[in-house]
């Protein structure tokens, strides 16, 4: 996925450990890295985390302001989710407009909100065809080893499930951040779960090393033990059976990745 | 669009627009239909068009993207202002982006890159009318359009949608094509692609809210809609190399 | 114009043959190619057109919305014409924001249009100062073989003249496309005859590679038998009765170009 | 610009500001303004300013660009913010880069280019005071900033507007070097430039509605005017090289 | 600060020159060029002052819109200071968007008539929350040769000074530039005195040559003999004492410069 | 935004957190908070949160920004978008740029760049969390990441702001390491670096009004407090040593 070239020797190391059952750092093909949430961690947010997946870190927070809604729905607000791949956190990123790395982990991540139902935003209207809250959750990550998708999802839900709303008075237009109180709303809680294709065996969680020695990808998002959002990404191609293999997996991994969120 | 939600996308076993769950749309395949490109190919699902060409290989600027071992595979999805319902701004924005990267992977897949160090081989993806599906017809197109420019290729990409409807009762339904409404209005939208030789999905994307049973069900059949796709491109490259070769 | 480079032999082929009357394909040098336009062509968009032109092919589309009227002109309407020289139709359209080629094909469709009073933007008010119609044209070329001016402007006048108005209610401030039934007011019709010089012949209608070997174009707009719009482009000069030539002959095409816009 | 249109441009062969048609405006030229151009001039139509500058040759970035047998002429044309009405955005738009490529063309005929094979002659046409005809103004001054510079040259380029204004009845009449009532409420505004020398039209691009007499008759007028601006370049190189030669 | 390189021999005269506190063009080192203003030179700005200091001349120009407020100051106009360094004035700055050095020199001369409260925004207000003066200050050099910042901030403060209102209707929103008589709103002037780092030496007003000479950079914004605004550039450092030595005869020059601006 | 002016900023010696005039806030330094970088710092004073990471030295894009003689020093100063108030929007905008350059320059003048001709080493400062003085404390971290990365150096660079507040009648005095609502709504804002050892100022902006000797006694104290900055640095540069020589 990135282009940084790892060598050969690395390469058939990561490929023979997959085989083997024993990744490089000890995991098993289905295991993940120690997952480790903190909230509340930046005053200024409405709502914000930092989720430590072994040594890959992504920091999230949601701003949530008010706007007029689009023309098409005016009485639902706007839920907006997007990434940054700042140059700050690996050697392959660049300054500049988000590239395409960039773009489909913001899609991805929020495909998975938004199919998952996280946010009704008709919830968010404040007063129809006038004025709505928009929601804006970005994430940065602050340490780049692999799984963004995962870390992301994670980090963006944790935000937002500890963010508070401002309040807004309609007369004098005035928003107000003092003495936030309420809940942002939300109806569900979503999950997702990344897979590697590395020789012929899906191994969850990958780290960045992983990442590059790997042909294919596959993020599953879930809610409910329901599918709600799907990507490929990679050169390669996956069988029915990885799929498959995968998708189970994906279920099976979302009860123990929304423990970390409460 | 801001129509009501229909109260059903499926009843009695029969879409809004007659078909069965299992059929595609009428599909149509025009070879060869912007001359100036090395091979190019329109491909029309039922009220979607889409117009794919190739260039190349040719030489890949800038530099940094070069690759010295293989050809680079680019793609660039867009769609005409006038396709869709409201006018689109001209140019990618953020959807386009995702879509281009994604049918990029899955024809490099294909594409024997191999041959071709250190080049490029641009696959321009214009969607011409909208009504749902645009990506996957436009990656049948651009298959077509890679084998019309006579790049060696390892298999065909065969792409459809599937998702799921629901009925009058609200019960869902596993259907295979979705055309606009089933898109707009339905409980799920899957983007896939298979190289049937390979035994390979080569694009999968989701949006929705499925069971994993119902996922399996849908991809079974797509994949048989899929073959029947498959074998619709191998005609169609079958009449464009006889024409050519009288 | 294109810094496609042509061979030094194509290039006196070409030039014999202009200086003979008789081109490469077969025309003479006042002679357009075969021209064919096919309308009604995109259901999304309230008027379409393909024109084929030998090998060079358009397509416009029109899309109407509703918009605010611009400061200075509270009760007019907005007529745009743009261009889009996508690189799927000539390995040398480069992707990206217009170039000067794009920017100068666009401004001369749409001056013709203007200029001739095509369309009367007063006709195009909804509510003085606060809705008006926006009429977009964007034209494609589909495949380019030269003279992408005398194409565009003819699909774009057909796609104009075949389109239809959608609906707008002023209360509920909805759009609605369906059942439309009005045409789009127009006042009359314009079309543009484009010379190459070649040696120091002037030919219409020339082909991209008759383009190549020419060191300067002309194209003109005519309605109702008057010149309404003008460029000259390339880096050689015309001489004054090269101008008042081609000036002649555009007035005389103009009727030929009519017939086929109904 | 809610303004009205007036009731007439011209009357009793008169213009608003007193002018006959065949008339341009008090002209003035200064050579050298910018002294760390290479070249520049300031010419002032009316109450338009434009000022040029030459820049090379020099190397040409990037490298895409480069023409192996001769320099590339570039031109950038551009507006002063507060050289019109109502602020301008910094910055060239549509217009700005359809003007900068006519001019460039005009240009690259009367520059020997094939002296400098790989290089960039570069012009700089800034609006100071916009007030009709910039475009032919400037490229007055990128004609004679060129020559500053020293740049080998074919010819000068010798640059008015023409067009048709209308009296009490409504009737039209050709005059020449449009000022900006005329060119707001006017019925033809044509951009024009000849190389006296060559017998060559350089710039051509009409706005209006005349008829091909009206035309013919505009142009006569024009390049009778031509010739006074010729002189007029002429003599301010001269008086810069016998200046500079002290 | 700009990357035209001199040569060797230049720097070392330059420097031998400011040690021997007579510089090139015979300037002692606390000495300014000649400085000429003129002002009322562009009928279609609101206000515009051309100064010649030396080789450096640099022409600004006030337009004066309507606009609406920012939300969080319903009640002010607003002030926007903009450089422009067009690539006619020397034959190191490209055309594009502005650079760190054209953003630089724009922000520091903002800063000084910011902060020396030049103007009071609030008394551009027309109607709270609805519709307030947009003043925009453009400069252009003219000729580059050093010293732009205390150029342009004098002909931004001179073409204010000069600047006269528009009028504007309420209820026809029609913005009037006819017969314009009031001058703009200002409470004080502010001027500015940059100093190079040459040696050990700090010396006024540069030309180019001393700034390429020069290893770092002081401007100082002075209203009333208070300091408004500081901006130190450059690679080099300073001491404690060269800035201290600046500052005071920053104030000293201030009131020479004041002498210029009506 | 719309909040009301404080009546003070100090009162009877005390600033409205309770600090001194010549107190800094709580300062703490967290080294290699990025592994991936080749050094990295985070630097908090008080609510004021930035992170600095070092990249290189490294292979110098574009070609024409190369500098043969030395290494370039590019910093990019940006701001999380939840780091504020009101949300900002991604990348950087005209401040950006300008502290980007100032900060680059403070950083050239301690780093012993000629050891790596024609190559760049990028320094991102990123601002997680803004309570004034961000650009001051993100100099802090640039200097201690720089330290980390093992880029040869002259001296750190230590760096805070002083300003000038307002007692309850509305008399001035100055302050070290203005917090958000002195920066808001004091009477100078000044952003300030020295490099101790080579006794040299290598950052100074100023916002405000201040006189000759209010200036002159901020610098004195702000000299005094980079002192204790100077130590704080050194302290942690050396348990970071320690550390990875463990």
């Amino acid at each position: 996925m990135i282009s940084e070239i790892i060598s050969n020797l690395e390469l058939s190391e990561i490929r023979d450990a997959v085989e083997a059952n024993k990744r490089l750092d000890g995991r098993k093909n289905d295991e993940f890295r120690d997952i480790k949430i903190e909230t509340g961690v930046i005053a200024k947010a409405e709502g914000s985390a930092v989720v430590t997946m072994g040594k890959s870190k992504v920091i999230a927070g949601v701003k949530i302001s008010v706007g007029t809604p689009f023309n098409d729905r005016p009485n639902e607000g706007v839920l907006m989710v997007n990434a940054e791949l700042s140059p700050m956190a690996h050697n392959t990123f660049e300054a500049g407009r988000p590239g395409e790395v960039a773009v489909e982990l913001a899609r991805v991540v929020d495909r998975s909100i938004r199919e998952a139902g996280v946010m009704d935003t008709k919830k968010l209207c404040i007063e129809a065809g006038e004025a709505v809250w928009i929601v804006n959750i970005d994430f940065y990550p602050l340490n780049a080893d692999g799984n963004l998708f995962d870390a992301g999802t994670l980090a963006a839900m944790a935000a937002l499930k500890t963010a508070k709303m401002p309040t807004y008075d309609k007369e004098t237009k005035i928003l107000n951040r003092e003495n936030m109180k309420n809940a942002v709303p939300m109806d569900c809680t979503v999950v997702a779960s990344t897979f590697a294709k590395i020789g012929d065996k899906m191994v969850v969680d990958p780290t960045m090393h992983e990442e590059y020695a790997s042909v294919a990808r596959l993020t599953v998002g879930i809610r409910d033990g329901n599918i709600v959002a799907l990507q490929k990404g990679g050169n390669g191609g996956l069988t029915s059976e990885q799929i498959d293999d995968a998708l189970t997996r994906a279920i099976k991994h979302s009860k123990n990745l929304l423990k970390h969120i409460k | 669009m801001g129509d009501e939600k229909p109260k059903f996308l499926i009843k009695g076993g029969k879409r809004l627009d007659g078909r069965k769950p299992e059929d595609v749309r009428p599909i149509q395949i025009k070879m060869g239909v912007v001359p100036n490109a090395d091979g190019s190919a329109e491909v029309i699902f039922g009220k979607t068009r889409v117009i794919a060409t190739v260039y190349g290989p040719r030489e890949l600027h800038p530099r940094h993207q070069v690759i010295n071992e293989r050809a680079r595979v680019r793609v660039r999805y867009d769609m005409m202002t006038f396709s869709v319902e409201d006018r689109k701004r001209p140019g990618p924005g953020r959807r386009e982006t995702e879509i281009s990267k994604v049918l990029a992977e899955a024809l490099t897949r294909v594409v024997i890159t191999e041959k071709y160090p250190t080049r490029a081989i641009d696959v321009f993806v214009t969607v011409v009318q909208a009504d749902a599906s645009t990506r996957v017809a436009g990656l049948n197109a651009a298959s077509l359009a890679l084998a019309d420019a006579g790049i060696p290729m390892r298999d065909l990409v065969v792409s459809l949608s599937f998702g799921k409807s629901y009925d009058e009762k609200g019960q869902g339904h596993m259907v295979v094509d979705l055309e606009k409404e089933e898109d707009n209005w339905g409980m799920g939208d899957i983007a896939y692609a298979v190289a049937p030789a390979l035994g390979e999905v080569l694009l999968l994307q989701m949006d929705g809210d499925v069971t994993l049973e119902e996922f399996k069900k849908g991809k079974t059949m797509a994949d048989k809609a899929a073959l029947e796709i498959y074998e619709m491109q191998k005609r169609a490259l079958k009449a464009r190399y006889e024409e050519g070769s009288k």
